[in-house]
């Protein structure tokens, strides 16, 4: 252990530092102070960025630093992906700090179990070892367990609690269980090793492919790929919609990165193998989600079915294992995480008095009850659609160009189909905003460093639609594309 | 003035005087719309006979005079522009002329009608429409006096719009017509094809190169493509000129005013076909087989036309199909290369039927807008101004020696006996009876209306919306605003034929326009018995269309004055040909059954079935119908169970590894 | 202004931000975004004339143009420029910009500011689509129109609104994926998202053959042709007054140009190859949709049915140059076809505009659109009538109209190739006629049929300003369709020179 | 003579048995946190094997991991356990469906 070993995870100790002392603080507050809960909580996201900006490559995006033995890695890839963590966790405690002062939840435990989940999120953006994996996986699922079953007094809450925590326990051990065959078949849990050594023995090996099969079975419950998605909508529904927004939007890209580490860094070489995976569970996924969501009369719901479909793009873009696919698979799951914040934020908007706005049919006549915030979810829903120039359109063209590119017309096809099927479910929201009209007239209110950041965040759909080309240049140059 | 400017005065004046009667109608009111269009129709009569008289007698040579471009695409240039010839300065005078002449006379017809600004309008915006078809120098702008006089005939066919019998005259008038620009159009398009121009002059010049030249439309059959362009040109010719089976419209246009029964359906419009077949003799010449179909279309015509004409009772409606019948005749004319035969035919019948016309409509005001002849009857004393013209018309029309119709009928006669063209001897028998036919339904309808005993009343008290055959007002005769127009037609009725037969149809006046091809030329083999007009009239005893003239007027003196009760009889006698006759031999049902029918039964099945049905209901909203029941369906298997969903990841995980680890 | 002001920018973002400024205005100020819109939308309209009045009508190459980087990482540049296709339909667009705010002055009144703010928005896309020479920058101006149409139809349309809006919506989006699929395929192949670079670029006939098939969903179904054109008499019957003419008289025309800009000269060898299919397509919507248009009750449906019959002309006489090429040897009637199409395209533009405003004059006063519901409105509104007849008239091709002209060079142009092809066009003569007078028949002539129309007014200054501006544009193309046709003569040849080149030649041996 | 086969074949066992409890058990929940433990001791009976056949001990070290996370795993998931019972006074697996569809 060395000096640049603690610079290098020094994002990771800012964060797990402040976690403590948040925990400490809390003590020691009244109730009427908790605010300062979250203000720390705002302070650690702000410095852990600055942290992280501070560390240095020379100038080269592909270089990577490790740290503790090859266990810890750092790159751009990474840190582009930490940077956005902050970003959107920073939404998700504004969205979340509205929901939770009106339905009486407010503590510090949102922050700290929150917090606790992205040092998960960055441990599993930086491993680079099958110990280090597990150990971020965990640590963010246990985090978001207890997220769930945030509202001690929700049935449903508790209901979606234990199903997360069964299944996705379960896909824990499957996972486990592959990473014990691959370490079998390898001898070792270093990811970089492990990828010599198949190279040196090549895809012949039944218990490498075991293995790979039972790693990209735990990898899809965690991106919630069909038919192992049937704990999201079950999820999204159950928990209070400050931690549906939180599970929505940062883990999915943390699934990005560890699905990048263990299959590219580790497994680059069996690439034809698992990409044929891939593809059959994001042609899946695309069809399932798609189709499912339409006839889902709860909007949490409704937006669960839609990660779903959403995840098979982010697979899409994983699959063809080139450094322009990955590109755009990481460019496709920021701009998701950003578009999921956003929609989620909407949803707490209207949940009036701490009573979930949980319905579609709560977002009739928005536009005649506030035409700005209307204009808002019409942007994301037009951005989750795919129709330009907002941001997802342009996170789709990558995703679909990289599958071109692979030669999967075929699986293009069906996306881009059941895109447009999709985006039926989206703009039905639009038509309920604007064609339809509303069930109550009461004025929508919320403090104000919640509208400055839903303004933000719907100005962003379109913003960083238009001026898409330095995210997507980053997001490709991360992988040397 | 140079003669541009000339030119394009002749038709732009009546366009501007049509503009401000139309646009400014409050501004000028009702008597500045009369007085602007008359002026603006006068300034381009006497124009016209300027030109003419510059061809005439100032040596005046053929003028191909270019206006504007009005675009050029692909190296075709298309233009406006006037070609003055003996012919086009011929038909301008007429045109101008009996246009001018209805113009006064609707100062008097329409005189109490509330639409009277928009009638002048559109008449004047018909001069002018007319005088660019005739004066056009090449095909686009040929089409485009075609369709536009054909607008303007629509409109005043449906003046009265709130009739729902003119309205639809209007747009049967309108659709038929289109019927015969269809064909039209195709005819230019064939043009374009073999000469790559539009321009007559370089068409004419060009298409001896294209004889023997075939074209294979229907596989198998090799047609000449001189015979597509020609038989497509003058199916244009039957919409416009009325020629069976395109005839239908023309009897339902008399629903319009009756000034416009004179002026367009009679005198000018209809005649434009036959105007163009003779502008475009170049081309007809050099199909025989052409030829032989205008020929047998207008012996057809001119014979059934004037049998459904003795039998009806409206009198617009005779005097349109007698115009039918003589439009025949121009057509035969036409198909048997006497091409100066018809225009003579044309001219003449232009100034007699115009006069019928008017002569018909000053009746008609007499008796307060009832047309129908059986409540008619003993007018001469009442009119006797209308009654003596009507004479005169009627004498021409039947081809009363010295009279104008005479002289052009005969010669078409005489030029059909003369031709050796397949079918002429079919035609020739038509337009014999024709002449038979002629006789008796005209004098049938100067005796129903002029003679006998008045089959009216007369009561004071009737209200104004009196029954059938009651009158408010004892008729009288019309104002001078009418009768004077029906003088000066009767005029040259009479004397028009005998001035002009020498130099229109034998010293080949009109050989700068049109193009026989020596073998075709009948009217020089007629010509070779022609010893002036006079001797013409003298020799006329002799043959055999003035003793069938005398015969259909024997017959009707018979029939309609002497024993009046004979008409009834004769028409229980043979119901199956009455009934034919007055159904006009049911092409009008036939019509309706055949294409109205269909058509709608068509378009409601392609849009029920085919568009709402198989396409929107089935393919659109079906597959939107399929992805909404398989949600449903994929809905239920998130069943909420959990042991199911870890049973689906197992599962999923088995199959993934039986894919990838067995196979 | 100097010579290097990008006009073409100018033209595609005033309008944009003009509806940011108008949305500003709030939807309490009425008035002021009224004034706003007309403000913006009168500006662009005149700057466009510059284009008109600055272009150079004797190269084929494009003008104005304008090129910044946008996505470097995959070349896509914004590059905009215009040749003698885009020029007369962006002057098309920024014409009608002007006249459906006018349109909608008084007759919407609920959520002002949305709604024109709406219209300016798509009025920037539009342009933006013509003026576009980079794929991606057109897909996305492409796409992002159905938005703000999307909600004019929605919001502001008739009650079966939603079912219409949304089918208008996926049929659009779905055909336009296909689209972006032929579009990535090109870069991937190419290194590059440049329109005209990709007119040189060689291609096999059967790569052509499927980039034509994926260019053929999205711009078959905006055009729209038959069978893909369901959606379009949903949409229009629907739509207020200003999106249906919106609609009518621009949007379609962009499937129009997508087929100039993208199919003929990027995929030349398949358009050549599958011209039959095209022609075939058109045909059916010439002479079929005619029998449809003529038992329609519903005015608005009418006219959309007509307008799909009449864009039959627009794609019949863009790939009849094929059939010409082989039928002649003089390729004479090619240039004609397509010329022809283009100037359908302007025409139908200013007819169908001009024909939905009379129905929406109509349906402002007795709130239906039904043919049942009229009879004898000439009695009432003489005015109104003759300018309905005139355009009516030019729906039906009446020579001295707009309509005429393209219908006519297109069927010249279709006799060269094939005698069938010019008959089956020209049927539409007959059955034009047919269905536009009949309906001029029950609507405007005839008795008055009831009450409503016994207390019709005859329509104000303000709508007798928009019809009379679109009269004299329809009689002015009509009479002298020169200027317009000359814009465009450098450009159709070199498309037409390019097409006959084939590019599977230059692949070599392959 | 125990061979790596036979380990790796117990281990697979315990995965399967373990897997099948969770979805063939419908009563109770207690029973599907033993069976997710079951499911970790056999992964880690696999590490173990492989560690002792390879002669390396990362798999062991990562065998104390998984213990501890185990550990907090059984505690986290029996806290969910017991707020479960809290609300619907029934910890039977069957009951738990009012999330569907």
């Amino acid at each position: 252990m060395t000096r640049m070993d603690f610079l290098l995870i020094a994002p990771e100790l800012w964060v797990v530092t402040m976690t403590c002392v948040i925990l400490f603080v809390d003590l020691f507050l009244k109730e009427e102070r908790r605010a300062i809960v979250y203000l720390l909580a705002m302070v650690t996201l702000v410095f852990a960025a600055i942290i992280t900006l501070r560390f240095d490559y020379g100038g080269d995006p592909t270089a990577s630093a490790f740290a503790f033995n090859g266990s810890f890695v750092r790159d751009q890839m990474g840190d582009m992906l930490k940077l956005f963590s902050y970003f959107v966790l920073a939404m998700v405690f504004i969205y979340a700090k509205f929901f939770l002062r009106q339905s009486r939840m407010f503590r510090a435990d949102f922050y700290t179990l929150s917090l606790e989940a992205l040092l998960g999120i960055m441990l599993l953006i930086s491993a680079n070892n099958l110990v280090m994996v597990y150990l971020g996986l965990e640590l963010l699922a246990l985090a978001s367990y207890t997220l769930v079953a945030y509202d001690r007094d929700s049935a449903k809450g508790s209901e979606a609690a234990m199903k997360y925590f069964v299944l996705g326990s379960m896909a824990s051990g499957i996972l486990l269980y592959g990473m014990s065959m691959i370490y079998g078949a390898t001898g070792t849990l270093d990811l970089v090793a492990i990828s010599e050594a198949v190279r040196v023995s090549g895809s012949d090996d039944i218990m490498l492919v075991f293995g790979l099969v039972f790693l990209v079975v735990g990898l899809a419950f965690k991106f919630g790929a069909v038919p192992f998605h049937m704990w999201v909508p079950d999820v999204y529904e159950g928990a209070p919609v400050s931690t549906t927004l939180f599970i929505s939007s940062v883990p999915k890209m943390a699934a990005f990165a560890m699905a990048f580490r263990l299959l590219q860094t580790g497994l680059g070489d069996l690439q034809s193998d698992w990409m044929q995976m891939l593809s059959l569970l994001a042609v899946l996924s695309i069809v399932f989600g798609n189709l499912a969501a339409i006839a889902q009369t709860n909007i949490k719901r409704m937006l669960a079915y839609s990660t779903i479909g959403h995840m098979g793009f982010v697979l899409m873009g994983l699959l063809p294992g080139t450094a322009e696919s990955y590109g755009a698979g990481m460019f496709y799951v920021i701009v998701y995480a950003l578009m999921s914040a956003a929609a989620f934020g909407m949803v707490i908007m209207l949940s009036a008095r701490g009573v979930e706005a949980e319905n579609l049919d709560d977002f009739k006549g928005l536009n005649r009850r506030n035409s700005w915030y209307a204009a808002i979810m019409a942007m994301v829903m037009f951005s989750m659609a795919g129709v330009p120039v907002f941001v997802g359109f342009f996170a789709k063209w990558l995703v679909i160009q990289a599958a071109l590119n692979a030669g999967l017309v075929w699986l293009a096809i069906i996306a881009v189909v059941f895109s447009v099927i999709g985006a039926f479910y989206y703009i039905r929201v639009v038509k309920l905003m604007y064609f339809d009209e509303p069930i109550t007239e009461a004025p929508i209110d919320a403090p104000v460093d919640f509208r400055a950041a839903i303004s933000l965040n719907g100005v962003i759909m379109l913003g960083l639609g238009i001026f898409s080309g330095s995210l997507i240049q980053i997001c490709m140059s991360s992988f040397g594309a | 003035m140079s003669l541009k400017t000339i030119l394009i005065l002749i038709p732009l004046l009546p366009l501007l005087a049509a503009a401000v009667a139309g646009l400014l109608r409050n501004q000028v009111g009702r008597a500045g719309s009369h007085w602007v269009t008359i002026l603006g129709v006068a300034i381009s009569f006497a124009l016209s006979v300027y030109v003419l008289y510059l061809q005439m007698y100032q040596g005046l040579g053929t003028q191909n005079i270019s206006v504007y471009t009005w675009m050029v695409a692909d190296g075709i240039k298309f233009e406006i522009g006037f070609l003055i010839d003996h012919l086009s300065s011929l038909m301008m005078v007429v045109v101008s002329f009996i246009s001018f002449m209805v113009h006064i006379y609707t100062i008097g017809y329409m005189a109490d009608d509330p639409g009277y600004q928009r009638f002048f309008s559109y008449i004047a915006l018909f001069t002018f429409s007319m005088l660019m078809l005739v004066m056009s120098n090449n095909f686009l702008q040929l089409f485009f006096g075609w369709e536009a006089v054909g607008l303007v005939s629509y409109l005043l066919i449906g003046f009265w719009f709130d009739r729902e019998s003119a309205v639809y005259a209007g747009l049967k008038a309108f659709l038929v017509n289109r019927v015969g620009d269809f064909g039209f159009l195709l005819g230019i398009a064939a043009v374009l094809y073999c000469f790559g121009s539009m321009d007559y002059f370089e068409v004419f010049a060009a298409a001896p190169g294209i004889e023997g030249q075939s074209v294979s439309i229907i596989p198998g059959v090799e047609w000449q493509w001189i015979t597509v362009i020609c038989i497509c040109l003058f199916i244009g010719a039957m919409g416009k000129s009325a020629q069976a089976p395109l005839h239908v419209w023309l009897p339902d246009s008399m629903e319009g005013p009756t000034p416009i029964s004179a002026l367009i359906h009679a005198a000018t419009m209809v005649t434009a076909g036959i105007f163009m077949v003779a502008r475009m003799s170049p081309l007809f010449e050099l199909s025989e087989a052409a030829l032989s179909f205008v020929m047998l279309i207008g012996a057809l015509t001119a014979f059934f036309m004037g049998l459904v004409g003795i039998v009806q009772n409206d009198i617009k409606r005779v005097i349109a199909y007698s115009t039918l019948s003589q439009l025949g005749y121009m057509t035969v004319a036409l198909g048997v290369s006497a091409y100066s035969a018809a225009i003579f035919h044309l001219g003449t019948h232009a100034f007699f039927k115009a006069l019928l016309f008017l002569g018909a409509g000053s009746v008609i005001i007499a008796l307060h807008h009832q047309q129908d002849m059986r409540y008619m009857g003993g007018l001469r004393k009442q009119m006797p101004i209308t009654w003596i013209t009507a004479w005169v018309g009627t004498l021409a029309l039947i081809g009363f020696p010295f009279f104008a119709g005479f002289y052009s009928k005969d010669a078409i006669i005489e030029a059909v006996h003369a031709s050796s063209r397949w079918g002429a001897g079919v035609a020739y028998w038509a337009v014999l009876l024709g002449v038979i036919v002629t006789s008796f339904y005209s004098f049938r309808l100067l005796y129903l209306t002029f003679h006998g005993k008045p089959r009216y009343t007369v009561d004071v008290g009737a209200g104004h919306h009196p029954p059938d055959g009651v009158l408010q007002h004892a008729p009288k005769e019309s104002p001078l605003v009418v009768t004077v127009p029906l003088i000066l037609l009767a005029i040259p009725s009479i004397v028009i034929g005998y001035l002009t037969i020498d130099p229109v149809l034998f010293t080949g006046w009109l050989s700068d326009s049109i193009t026989v091809l020596p073998q075709n030329d009948v009217l020089a083999a007629v010509g070779e018995h022609f010893h002036g007009p006079t001797a013409m009239a003298q020799h006329a005893l002799q043959t055999a269309p003035f003793w069938l003239m005398l015969g259909g007027f024997v017959l009707a003196t018979l029939v309609y004055m002497v024993r009046p009760a004979l008409a009834g009889t004769l028409a229980q006698r043979f119901p199956r040909l009455h009934a034919l006759l007055e159904n006009k031999f049911y092409v009008d049902e036939l019509y309706q059954k055949l294409f109205i029918g269909n058509t709608l039964r068509i378009g409601n099945g392609l849009w029920k079935k085919a568009d709402a049905g198989l396409i929107d209901g089935w393919l659109v909203n079906g597959s939107a119908k399929l992805v909404g029941s398989l949600s449903a369906r994929v809905r239920t298997w998130q069943s909420g169970f959990l042991f199911q969903y870890a049973f689906a990841m197992i599962i999923g995980l088995i199959g993934i590894l039986a894919i990838w680890v067995m196979l | 202004m100097t010579s290097n002001w990008p006009i073409l920018s100018t033209l595609i973002w005033l309008p944009i931000f003009g509806a940011v400024v108008v949305l500003a205005a709030g939807e309490h100020r009425a008035a002021l975004s009224r004034v706003l819109a007309l403000i913006v939308a009168g500006l662009t309209f005149l700057l466009s004339i510059s284009l008109f009045t600055g272009f150079d009508t004797s190269t084929a190459a494009m003008q104005f143009s304008e090129l910044k980087p946008w996505i470097e990482t995959f070349h896509i540049n914004y590059a905009l420029g215009v040749d003698g296709f885009s020029v007369p339909l962006i002057l098309l667009t920024t014409f009608f910009g002007v006249l459906v705010v006018i349109a909608g002055w008084e007759v919407i009144t609920d959520k002002v500011h949305q709604y024109m703010a709406c219209f300016l928005l798509m009025e920037g896309l539009m342009v933006g689509v013509f003026a576009a020479l980079d794929a991606m920058l057109f897909y996305a101006f492409f796409e992002a129109m159905l938005i703000p149409m999307f909600l004019v139809i929605g919001i502001w349309g008739g009650p079966n609104k939603v079912y219409a809006t949304i089918k208008f919506f996926l049929y659009t989006f779905l055909g336009s994926v296909f689209m972006l699929i032929s579009l990535i395929y090109l870069y991937l192949q190419s290194g590059t998202w440049s329109i005209l670079e990709w007119h040189q670029f060689p291609l096999a006939l059967n790569v052509q053959k499927w980039l034509f098939l994926g260019f053929l969903a999205a711009f078959s179904v905006k055009i729209p042709m038959w069978p893909v054109h369901t959606w379009l008499p949903d949409a229009h019957v629907e739509a207020p007054t200003g999106g249906s003419v919106i609609l009518a008289a621009i949007m379609l025309k962009i499937g129009g140009y997508g087929f100039i800009r993208f199919s003929l000269p990027v995929t030349p060898d398949a358009a050549a190859a599958l011209d039959w299919l095209i022609i075939a397509l058109s045909l059916i919507a010439v002479v079929y949709i005619g029998f449809v248009a003529l038992v329609q009750e519903d005015m608005k449906k009418l006219i959309a049915y007509s307008s799909i019959s009449h864009m039959g002309f627009v794609t019949l006489g863009m790939f009849i140059a094929f059939g010409v090429f082989q039928n002649t040897d003089s390729g004479r009637g090619a240039a004609l076809g397509v010329e022809g199409a283009m100037v359908q395209m302007i025409s139908h533009g200013f007819i169908s505009g001009a024909l939905f405003l009379c129905v929406g004059v109509l349906y402002d006063r007795v709130h239906s659109r039904m043919i049942k519901d009229y009879g004898g409105v000439a009695h009432k509104m003489p005015w109104f009538a003759a300018l309905a007849v005139l355009f009516f008239m030019a729906n039906s091709g009446l020579p001295g109209t707009s309509g005429f002209v393209g219908e006519f060079m297109v069927i010249l142009a279709a006799f060269q190739a094939n005698f069938w092809y010019a008959f089956l066009a020209a049927l539409t003569l007959i059955l034009g006629a047919a269905y536009s007078l009949w309906l001029v028949k029950r609507v405007i002539f005839g008795k008055v049929a009831n009450n409503d129309v016994a207390m019709l007014e005859d329509i104000n200054a303000r709508e007798a300003l928009v019809l009379g501006v679109l009269a004299v544009a329809v009689l002015l193309v009509g009479l002298w369709p020169a200027p317009l046709v000359d814009l465009m003569h450098a450009s159709v040849d070199s498309l037409l020179q390019h097409i006959q080149q084939p590019k599977t030649v230059l692949l070599g041996g392959q | 003579m125990l061979t790596l086969a036979h380990f790796l074949t117990l281990g697979a066992l315990l995965f399967c048995l373990s897997a099948a409890g969770i979805f063939l058990n419908r009563k109770n929940v207690i029973i599907l946190l033993m069976c997710i433990e079951l499911m970790l001791l056999a992964v880690n009976m696999n590490f173990v094997a492989f560690s002792r056949f390879l002669g390396n001990l990362d798999g062991q070290v990562f065998v104390f991991f998984i213990l501890t996370v185990a550990a907090a795993e059984a505690a986290i998931g029996l806290a969910i356990l017991v707020v479960v019972f809290r609300n619907r006074q029934t910890i039977n697996v069957a009951e738990l469906d009012d999330l569907k569809g």
